[in-house]
């Protein structure tokens, strides 16, 4: 994947990323939202290869589309019951938070377009599992260990919080 | 015994004072037992104050050098209070004469209170206030001897308010210790001065700094000190303007009155006064104030026990005028003839009181004299031992009033004061009117069949008897002619002026005028039919005397407008200006600040979110164009 | 008992008592009262025995305990007593036990309650032993939260709401401790300055605030002056006292008015005359202006209360103008008065506080024309309340009526005319408690308190406690006064250069 | 410049990605699409990481491992996330944000 065939793959996957997520914005039903968010999610994932990090991709695959975007199909699906149609509205401070963003991005493009990048001409290795392995395992042992025990807290915690109430006040 | 005496005299108020303590701690629940330990603790302090006395008054030394001994209270750099007994003739006589009239006066009251529910407070109380007067007049130290005076002042609170669930009794107990508050503040200030300039309170120490003091460079300050430290005698021992205290403090139990209010607390102002007489000596003009005040109130309280009706309203005043004649002999320069006075009235005044508690024991507390008449029928003690002392303060020889009035009346006329001497003279014979007619209306005339009087028990009328030969004999101490007081008790030197006939007949025919018209008003005439019409003729006269100069009236009026207005005006300013604008104004302000402020507390994330947003937008900003790498916006490079 | 860290022991016997509670189930009433009655208890008898351990020949400071903390501000967690802070700390003790007892009948919430107590004791007692500004902020600020809570919870409603009290009470002393952190920090940027080592312990800041510019001293001085006289309640920042108390509970009002008050005195002594004597001087004038507008105007406003605690509140505000007066008289005579004073007034405010809140809890009521004739029904009550009245009202043979005389002998002398206004407040004094009393226990008996119960057994030990305190420091005042005076005396002595001086107005 | 794609465009689709996310959580009512935006600019960050992995330290992997970590604990989040909002949910019966301004009690 090299020279121009890269740069047709990114602008497609940019146009495909930012077109989705407008529409997970802007869409006014909510489920519809979501299947946009997969989309968007995919597309990401093709970005990430030509990122040459074919791991992640998988992962974003994985984890993104699938996972969270069910998951988020379940919570809608239990509370929003009936009618979609609208369900995924603008609030009252559309215009100044669409202000804000416009000053976000105005920042950040006069921030990306100044700064000079000291780049590499190094390629990224190819076995990209093996290394991001290794370092996982040995480097990053802890922030490893750490997130695996904020999963589980956060398993716990979900369930917790998301358990039936019984009437008499106690949840058991 | 003699020397152990003298030099534990530190013995004599303490042992009132543990009798206090061991009541109010131990025996207040058995009241015989009480009264027995307040007793045993008065008449202890009689016995070494007996001795002590005879040790000072058989050494001739004591009256030139005090005999000082004393321990540190406190100290500071800069100031030094020591607590100590100094005897010397006075205090000596002091410490005789008040534990000889209390002891006679505690055992006077166990039966004057027999039954009472407050009896052993009653006998702690009186305790405390015995040790409290001794001390006073034993102390070596000004500020030792405030403590005391104040103290004192405290006893005089408890005991007039004793029946304290009577709003007069408790009204009148205020009333004493505001009054004398007021006058401790004028005393406090003289000490204070007194130690600010010479940098010590102890009597001896002052006296002789005093007698060294430059009066030149600080022209009038002795005066003003002098004149300070007086306010206090004049609300501690009843003097015109602040006696109204005195009589509304018969609302206590009598022997109170006899003990305190007339024989031995009141008199501390005199002899406060005869203490630092070493100040007054050097200020003439204090000493005028002194004489001035003192003959002023003599016939100022004379003229109204004329109109009095209650008995014991009556005495009050009489105090009061008597106290009058020893500030006029203080004045005229004569401690001698003053204390002398202090000495006879003490026992005279102690007996008519106890004689009137007697009588108000027997007709059940029923005061106003135009309601008695023929007591003595059926109350022969009670009423000759009064006679003796109606004789006594009227002036006729040989009983105890006759000598000491004679000689202030002699030393008043020799000091050339004239138009004092009148009103002394004049005061003489209004004493003996007033007290006459006391005497007729109660004890001669005709019987209230109302009254169903019966004489008192013994232990009543032993004192009495003994107060009365005090009375009887009391002055011979003193005659002109064998003047043994005045070689003890003096100021300066020794003087006893020739024996003055004039004045002497004199004082005896005004005394006996007084006497005869009282019994031609009050006791001759049946019905009082002349003594009713020349109330009615003069009936404006009559009115303002009855009503003591509308004096009461007018504190009254000025404390509970001026005074409680002003309070009531600083309070409306504390709440409504300090409290309401400043600072509910302050905090007013803040929560309109909060309100402002409280509309962008919408409560709702996405807005916070927002504002956030543009926070984290203001750092990134700051950050990127004035933070430390600015300069070279250049990120990364690999190693 | 060399090395054994008897001020710590004192310190935390309290804090420990609360930990202990807190353990304890909260049905279990008489247990937790007996245990914070335990802890204040062996602080009472440690600081006693503190009291006359210290060798007062010696002077200085004794029982150190010094522990480094943070290097960087030169904090160090420095304890020690002298004879300024040793009269407090008994106070503190003296008033902690007996307030224990004072609430003994709390049935609402005991076990919060006497947590709350215990800290408040302990963090009290803390700023009174600390030797190191740091440390004795931070006492100071662990003093506020247990006072707000003990008054929103367990407070009364009168004049004004116990919320509005308490919300008062604790505005107050932020605001100005607010002002003193201010001067607090500016003056250790300063010192750490000049002497180019951080020290944040007293003496260390005295040695290095000598190099500080005569302006810097009086503006440093005017802030804590600030600081220091809003929670003396120096007139006119005093209108929190009378609202405060009154609507504090009893054993709030006891500490706060006792000791908690005193903090200020303390402070404006021990810090701010110590560390900025040409402040101190320049100002001296104005604080014995203030002092006396304090007492002549709070005690003419008592005179118009009916509430009793308002009439000790404004009592109280007025007792502290002497306080003021005293300092501002700069001199050896005048600080030992200050010093005893306070002691003094604790003692008695706290007494006259535990009868009031007896009377209170009996009759439901501190309005006086409520009640009348209690003497007759509660003569022990009638007992506690005169004799704390007497001491207000500076009666000879208790213990305030020296250190007041040695007020006047010093401001007397200095301001002359100012001080009779001063001492004219003895009469105003004497009306008001005098009026307080005859109309509370005298008169003829109310038939509706005939039933009520004199205080008793547990109630009483307030009584006995401060009572005694209160007449052994009038019989024999050689035993406040020596030890205060040998806290005195080197503090002047070393400021007396500066204020000399310094005497630029 | 067209050509070849540099880091820059890497991080101006990053920046647009954001900011729709951004637009999404300020002005959507919907609690879930709100959720699901945080997601956006969760993804975008990662496009960042990933990108300055490669074109600056592209022997590291560390930008790689930090996406790992973004996507574990935006997994994390969501799941915590729709459990609030479902508690949430059963105590109001409502998701819209509109309602919830309990924050100023």
């Amino acid at each position: 994947m090299e020279g121009i065939w890269m740069t047709v793959a990114f602008y497609l996957l940019a146009a495909t990323i930012l077109g989705s997520a407008l529409l997970v914005v802007m869409l006014r039903n909510i489920v519809h939202s979501v299947l946009w968010l997969a989309v968007c999610f995919v597309a990401m994932a093709g970005l990430f290869l030509t990122l040459d990090a074919d791991f992640l991709a998988a992962v974003q695959v994985l984890v993104y589309a699938g996972a969270v975007c069910i998951m988020v199909v379940f919570g809608i699906m239990l509370i929003q019951r009936g009618d979609m149609g609208s369900t995924n509205l603008f609030n009252s401070q559309t215009k100044a938070a669409a202000g804000v963003v416009a000053l976000v991005l105005v920042v950040c493009g006069y921030l990306s377009a100044t700064t000079q990048w000291v780049g590499t001409a190094v390629a990224v290795p190819e076995q990209t599992v093996e290394n991001i392995a290794d370092i996982l395992l040995s480097k990053y042992v802890i922030p490893f260990e750490v997130a695996a025990l904020l999963l589980l807290v956060a398993l716990v915690g979900a369930i917790f919080l998301a358990k039936e109430v019984k009437a008499d006040g106690h949840n058991d | 015994m003699v020397e152990f005496a003298m030099y534990h005299a530190w013995l004599v108020p303490l042992l009132p004072a543990l009798a206090f303590l061991a009541i109010v701690f131990l025996t207040r629940p058995w009241p015989m037992l009480s009264a027995l330990v307040a007793v045993a603790g008065i008449v202890g302090a009689f016995v070494v104050s007996a001795f002590a006395a005879y040790g000072v008054f058989t050494n001739p030394e004591f009256t030139e050098k005090p005999l000082v001994y004393a321990v540190r209270w406190f100290s500071m750099p800069g100031m030094q209070i020591d607590v100590g007994v100094q005897l010397d003739p006075v205090s000596a006589m002091m410490i005789f004469m008040v534990s000889m009239v209390a002891s006679l006066i505690f055992i006077y009251a166990i039966g004057y209170m027999k039954g009472d529910p407050g009896f052993s407070v009653f006998f702690s109380y009186v305790s405390l206030f015995a040790a409290s007067m001794l001390l006073l007049a034993i102390s070596s130290n000004l500020l030792e001897m405030f403590v005391a005076w104040e103290l004192v002042g405290l006893c005089s609170y408890l005991l007039i308010g004793f029946y304290s669930h009577k709003i007069s009794a408790r009204e009148a107990a205020k009333k004493a210790f505001i009054t004398c508050r007021i006058a401790d503040f004028g005393l406090l200030l003289g000490l204070l001065s007194l130690q600010i300039i010479f940098g010590t309170l102890n009597l001896v120490e002052l006296s002789e700094k005093i007698a060294h003091f430059e009066q030149y460079t600080t022209f009038g300050v002795l005066t003003l000190i002098a004149v300070l430290v007086f306010i206090g005698p004049i609300g501690k021992s009843g003097q015109f303007p602040l006696h109204v205290w005195l009589p509304d403090a018969m609302e206590g139990p009598t022997p109170v009155s006899a003990l305190i209010h007339a024989a031995t607390m009141v008199v501390a102002g005199v002899y406060l006064v005869a203490r630092t007489m070493f100040l007054f000596h050097e200020v003439p003009g204090a000493m005028e104030l002194v004489a001035i005040t003192g003959g002023f109130t003599a016939l100022f309280a004379a003229t109204i026990a004329v109109t009095q009706r209650e008995i014991k309203r009556i005495l009050a005043y009489s105090t009061v005028s008597q106290i009058g004649y020893m500030m006029l002999a203080l004045g005229v320069g004569s401690m001698t003839a003053s204390l002398f006075h202090m000495w006879t009235h003490a026992f005279f005044k102690a007996l008519m009181f106890l004689g009137a508690g007697s009588v108000l024991h027997a007709l059940h507390h029923k005061a106003d004299v135009w309601e008695m008449g023929g007591l003595i029928k059926k109350m022969p003690i009670t009423g000759w031992t009064f006679v003796i002392g109606g004789l006594a303060i009227a002036g006729i020889p040989p009983f105890a009033g006759f000598w000491s009035k004679d000689e202030i009346l002699a030393v008043t006329l020799d000091s050339g004061h004239y138009v004092l001497f009148v009103m002394a003279a004049f005061t003489a014979f209004l004493t003996a009117f007033y007290m006459w007619r006391l005497i007729f209306l109660t004890f001669f005339g005709e019987e209230n069949p109302e009254n169903h009087p019966h004489e008192s028990p013994p232990v009543m009328t032993l004192p009495l008897i003994g107060l009365a030969i005090l009375s009887a004999v009391g002055g011979l101490v003193g005659t002109p002619w064998a003047p043994l007081w005045s070689e003890w008790i003096f100021y300066g030197h020794p003087h006893h002026a020739e024996p003055n006939y004039w004045v002497m007949i004199g004082s005896i025919v005004l005394a006996a005028a007084g006497i005869y018209l009282a019994y031609q008003l009050y006791c001759a005439d049946k019905t009082k039919a002349r003594a009713k019409a020349l109330a009615e003729r003069y009936n404006h006269i009559y009115t303002i005397l009855y009503n003591k100069y509308y004096i009461d009236e007018i504190y009254l009026w000025f404390n509970h407008t001026i005074i409680d207005g002003a309070a009531r005006l600083f309070y409306l300013f504390d709440i409504y200006v300090v409290d309401g604008i400043i600072v509910n104004g302050l905090g007013a302000l803040t929560c309109l600040f909060g309100e402002g402020l409280r509309v962008s507390n919408t409560g709702r994330l996405q807005n916070y979110a927002l504002v956030f947003f543009l926070g984290v937008l203001a750092v990134v900003v700051l950050l990127a164009f004035t933070g430390p790498s600015s300069a070279s916006l250049t990120v990364g490079g690999v190693k | 008992m060399d090395g054994f860290p008897v001020l710590l022991t004192i310190l935390l016997a309290p804090v420990v008592a609360a930990v202990i509670m807190a353990f304890i189930p909260r049905e279990e009433h008489m247990l937790i009262k007996c245990i914070a009655a335990t802890g204040t208890f062996i602080s009472m008898a440690l600081s006693l025995y503190v009291y006359f351990a210290y060798d007062q020949s010696l002077g200085g400071l004794q029982f150190v305990q010094q522990i480094p903390w943070i290097k960087d501000l030169g904090v160090t967690f420095f304890l020690g007593v002298d004879g300024i802070s040793l009269p407090m700390l008994l106070l503190t003790n003296l008033i902690g036990f007996s307030a224990v007892f004072a609430s003994w009948n709390v049935n609402h919430r005991p076990r919060d309650f006497f947590i709350l107590l215990c800290l408040l004791i302990a963090g009290v007692m803390g700023t009174f032993v600390a030797q190191d500004l740091f440390i004795f902020l931070l006492f100071y600020e662990v003093v506020v939260i247990p006072i707000y809570i003990l008054v929103i919870i367990w407070g009364s409603t009168k004049r004004v709401t116990k919320e509005y009290a308490g919300m008062k009470l604790t505005i107050y002393l932020l605001i100005g401790s607010a002002f003193l952190l201010v001067g607090v920090i500016a003056l250790f940027m300063k010192t750490a300055a000049i002497s180019g080592v951080p020290d944040m312990s007293f003496t260390g800041l005295a040695r290095a605030a000598q190099g500080l510019s005569d302006f810097d001293q009086k503006w440093l001085f005017a802030l804590m002056l600030f600081g220091f006289g809003s929670l003396l309640s120096m007139w006119p920042f005093h209108s929190w006292s009378p609202d405060g108390y009154a609507g504090a509970p009893t054993a709030v009002s006891m500490i706060h008015a006792g000791v908690l008050k005193k903090i200020g005195g303390y402070g404006l002594i021990r810090i701010a005359l110590y560390v900025l004597p040409v402040g101190a001087k320049f100002w001296a004038p104005v604080i014995a202006v203030l002092g006396v507008c304090g007492v002549a105007y709070a005690a003419m406003a008592a005179l118009a209360q009916k509430d009793l605690k308002y009439i000790v509140g404004y009592s109280s505000v007025s007792h502290m103008g002497y306080v003021l007066l005293a300092v501002a008289s700069l001199n050896v005579i005048g600080l030992n008065g200050a010093v005893a004073n306070m002691f003094a007034h604790g003692i008695m405010a706290a007494l006259f506080f535990s009868t009031i809140g007896f009377i209170y809890e009996k009759t439901h009521t501190r309005w006086i024309p409520d009640l009348g004739g209690l003497a007759r029904q509660a003569p022990r009550l009638a007992v506690a309340f005169m004799l704390a009245a007497m001491a207000s009202l500076g009666l000879p043979g208790l213990v305030s009526f020296i250190p007041e005389f040695t007020i006047f002998v010093a401001s007397f002398k200095v301001y002359g005319g100012l001080a009779v206004v001063a001492i004219a407040g003895i009469i105003i004094t004497a009306l008001y408690a005098l009026r307080a009393g005859a109309n509370t226990l005298f008169g003829p008996p109310r038939p509706e308190y005939d039933s009520l119960r004199d205080i008793r057994g547990p109630e009483l030990v307030p009584l006995a406690v401060l009572g005694t305190v209160l007449v052994v420091g009038g019989i024999l005042p050689f035993l406040l006064f020596d030890m205060v005076n040998s806290g005195i005396v080197p503090l002047m002595a070393e400021i007396s250069g500066a204020l000399q001086l310094g005497g630029s107005f | 410049m067209v050509t070849t794609i540099s880091l820059t465009h890497y991080m101006v689709l990053s920046a647009l990605l954001f900011g729709i996310g951004l637009f999404g959580v300020l002005a959507k009512r919907n609690a879930i699409a709100v959720l699901i935006c945080i997601e956006l600019m969760l993804n975008a960050v990662n496009i960042n990481l990933v990108a300055i992995s490669k074109y600056i330290t592209p022997t590291l992997f560390t930008g790689q491992l930090f996406a790992i970590f973004v996507i574990t604990v935006a997994a994390a989040e969501v799941g915590v996330g729709l459990a609030i909002i479902i508690a949430i949910y059963r105590n109001r019966v409502s998701v819209n944000l509109d309602d919830f301004d309990w924050l100023k009690w």
